[in-house]
């Protein structure tokens, strides 16, 4: 039972399906993105990116790229009717400010406290945190897309982050490629795992007690 | 996503007694009267409300003073051409004033709006309107630390929104409005035209829809200063 | 002598003769927006309003007022080209941030170490203070317009005010109906007086010690 | 008042040893890189450059800091596709680096513009980036206070300019610029074009020209991204 597991696809559909029509949204750069290609149909969220536009679609044909028109990763977007610029003060404003209903990101760990740590593994190498600080304040939800493990097999979700953190007692769900867990009162409390799976060998790959309230749901998924 | 609403009826119904209430506008322009009348219809008591001045005449604010809706006004200059509502309720101990500095009262609407607890400048430091505020001083100067300013509700007036919201104002109407649209939970808009997303340059859009909660179209809206010199009063319907 | 004084409009154009070419100005309302009636002959001032304009022209002609179009005194005005609108805070950011090179307002007193008291003379009625606590911080010259003397005749350049102060050390030139005096190190140093007012004269209605660095220029005006 | 100058060389002369520079632009949307390129062929040593990255490929930042223009960059993230020239420095222990949350880069910069010398945020608290600066508590939250950030110099890239410096950008590469733009002692411009006062709408206008120095037309300005997908490199004329 253990080589069974959502793939990224699968675990950014899983995301998708809280995402409520009109919601603000930040996916974060990387494996958050994928969330957006997994909107449910007759719902219609409003994406924004930290460099001041909200309302962006989809990625344009390659070789009709506008490189004034790109997200927080600097990709090139395409714009929906009713999208907006502004500048980067106005856009973090946006941000902090509780504005956005949901925020996604990666996790490298988080913690049953929801402290997050995304951002460097060690002190080697140039650092660079980008929005993450800021991302994980302000959002109505602040969502964590990851492996459940890492690929030696570690936890990712765990009692105390050892990594860098990126911010303290911020996450409010994690989606992984196992389990949806939410983090309440400083616990990870279990909404939904795979059905083949056992809550021994669920919890024998995570870092900390897994709580649960009433019923714990099948983790249902597309094949993609 | 549509975010229109049918009436002015609507749009305030929500607003009960106790809320705190951001106005746009200053002087008249950008006063969104019709929200203000219907807000005085729908009859919520005991608001705090946050504008610039504190009415004019007896229309608009004024006119929400004079219907007994106001406990606290939070302003910079309550004082206009006639002051008559505010100043009787005042003088009479049955009105709270918070004063604010224009530009403090600004940034401290902007810090709600942006998710900025505290800040400091210099405006108000050694007068009495700082009395009971931190200060510090920063490379040799002294500021005063002032905090955010929320809101329940903001009622804010628009020249063109768009379906998501989206907003522009017209000339120097836009004033507060943009930052108060921020700084509440729930921002209610008049405004002039309302037109389908895509109707509004996205590089030209004053105020961004995620600011905006409910729009509702006015399509002749009067002007605070007009009806002033027009000796117009307002009562409830 | 002592009915020798300078008419309001006649201080109003001895400031306006510091103003340079291309200088954003601040008029405080009242007697300071007569400064912009006397700007000199081939200078282009950029007048500023705390409401969200720049670039403001005078007085529409009567009837043809649009109030959406208003100064902070709330008085119609009209627009020249290359003016602009913004939010009250970008508005109150520019005068904060020191982007206006002069703010011009009135005085109730001035102190010799730049107090200034302007916006209420005791505890009675309706306080109001408007954007006067924040235009005295920022601006590169922060100039002040009075008579050098109350009605009932005491000074309104004092050794410390009285008054309920605006703000602190703000003040940098006090222009009056006698004298234009600086404000420097915590000392009044007088610059120009009426050629007509002996050194003693002036003293004798002024609050404070009045200092000299070099010569004392005539405070020259034409009719007006 | 005309704002204008005739050339890329004029405008950046006045950028001496030792400035500190913000730069417009996130990755290649909004950087000026006619007139880093002019700054690279004047040449000021020791300069901190501000700008939320640090240089791609082999032109603009990444240019300034092959030619050991640069003794310090502040900024979110100094990585890119092309990273090599910071990281080389970097790693040899040849440029310092000051990291910052991009919202509080942006927060801060913006607090430069607008005389404001400190504000809390809640961005970095319980981190190694909040380390040595002071915290509070406001309504049961933990924020950090950060300062203000000011510049010499920015170097900004518009789409419009009028001879009084007011300035429009072109969708997302707004960015940071206007936020620098008033941060900054002295704010130089290139504008794809230029055009007479009263040639932008007032209700447009994305920055005032009251925060504008000098501007100078460049037609046809390079983008970054099509430069480093290119291949460009730039060499001191």
């Amino acid at each position: 039972m253990s080589e069974l597991k959502l793939s990224n696809a699968q675990i950014a559909w899983r995301a998708a399906q809280d995402i409520e029509d009109g919601a603000y949204v930040n996916l974060g750069i990387g494996f958050p993105e994928m969330v957006a290609q997994y909107t449910v149909e007759g719902r219609t969220p409003v994406f924004h990116t930290e460099n001041g536009l909200l309302g962006f679609g989809p990625a344009p044909e390659p070789g009709t790229e506008d490189w004034d028109l790109i997200n927080a990763g600097k990709k090139a977007v395409t714009l929906k009717p009713g999208a907006s610029f502004f500048h980067h003060a106005d856009s973090f404003g946006m941000v902090r400010g509780g504005h956005l209903d949901v925020a996604i990101l990666g996790a490298l760990q988080v913690a049953q406290n929801g402290d997050l740590a995304n951002w460097r593994v060690g002190n080697k190498g140039v650092p660079a945190v980008g929005g993450a600080m800021d991302l994980v304040h302000g959002a109505k939800r602040v969502a964590v897309l990851t492996d459940h493990v890492t690929k030696k097999g570690d936890p990712k979700l765990v009692d105390a982050c050892t990594f860098p953190l990126t911010g303290v007692g911020c996450v409010t769900r994690v989606y992984t490629s196992l389990a949806v867990v939410d983090i309440v009162d400083g616990h990870f409390v279990l909404r939904e795992k795979l059905a083949g799976m056992s809550m021994d060998d669920l919890q024998a790959v995570t870092g900390a007690p897994l709580h649960t309230e009433g019923d714990v749901a099948d983790l249902v998924v597309p094949e993609l | 996503m549509d975010k229109r609403l049918p009436g002015l009826e609507e749009a305030v119904s929500g607003i009960k007694d106790g809320a705190t209430v951001m106005i746009g506008g200053f002087g008249g322009s950008g006063n969104p009267i019709e929200l203000i009348h219907a807000l005085i219809d729908a009859g919520p008591k005991d608001l705090t409300v946050i504008n610039n001045n504190a009415g004019n005449g007896k229309i608009g604010i004024a006119a929400m003073i004079d219907a007994g809706m106001v406990k606290k006004m939070i302003c910079s200059f309550p004082k206009s051409s006639d002051p008559r509502a505010f100043t009787d309720r005042y003088m009479a101990g049955e009105i709270e004033l918070e004063l604010v500095p224009q530009g403090t009262l600004a940034e401290r609407i902007r810090a709600g709006g942006t998710g900025i607890p505290a800040f400091y400048t210099p405006a108000s430091y050694g007068t009495e309107l700082a009395e009971g505020k931190p200060t510090a001083e920063f490379d040799g100067k002294h500021y005063v630390q002032e905090r955010w300013l929320k809101a329940d509700f903001a009622l804010i007036k628009a020249e063109l929104a768009d379906h998501f919201g989206n907003l522009t104002y017209r000339m120097a109407a836009r004033n507060f409005s943009p930052l108060m649209a921020a700084a509440a939970t729930t921002t209610i808009v008049q405004a002039t035209k309302v037109v389908e997303p895509g109707g509004i340059d996205p590089e030209q859009v004053h105020t961004p829809g995620i600011f905006v909660d409910h729009v509702v179209e006015v399509a002749d809206p009067q002007q605070e200063e007009a009806l002033i010199r027009a000796g117009v009063e307002y009562e409830r319907a």
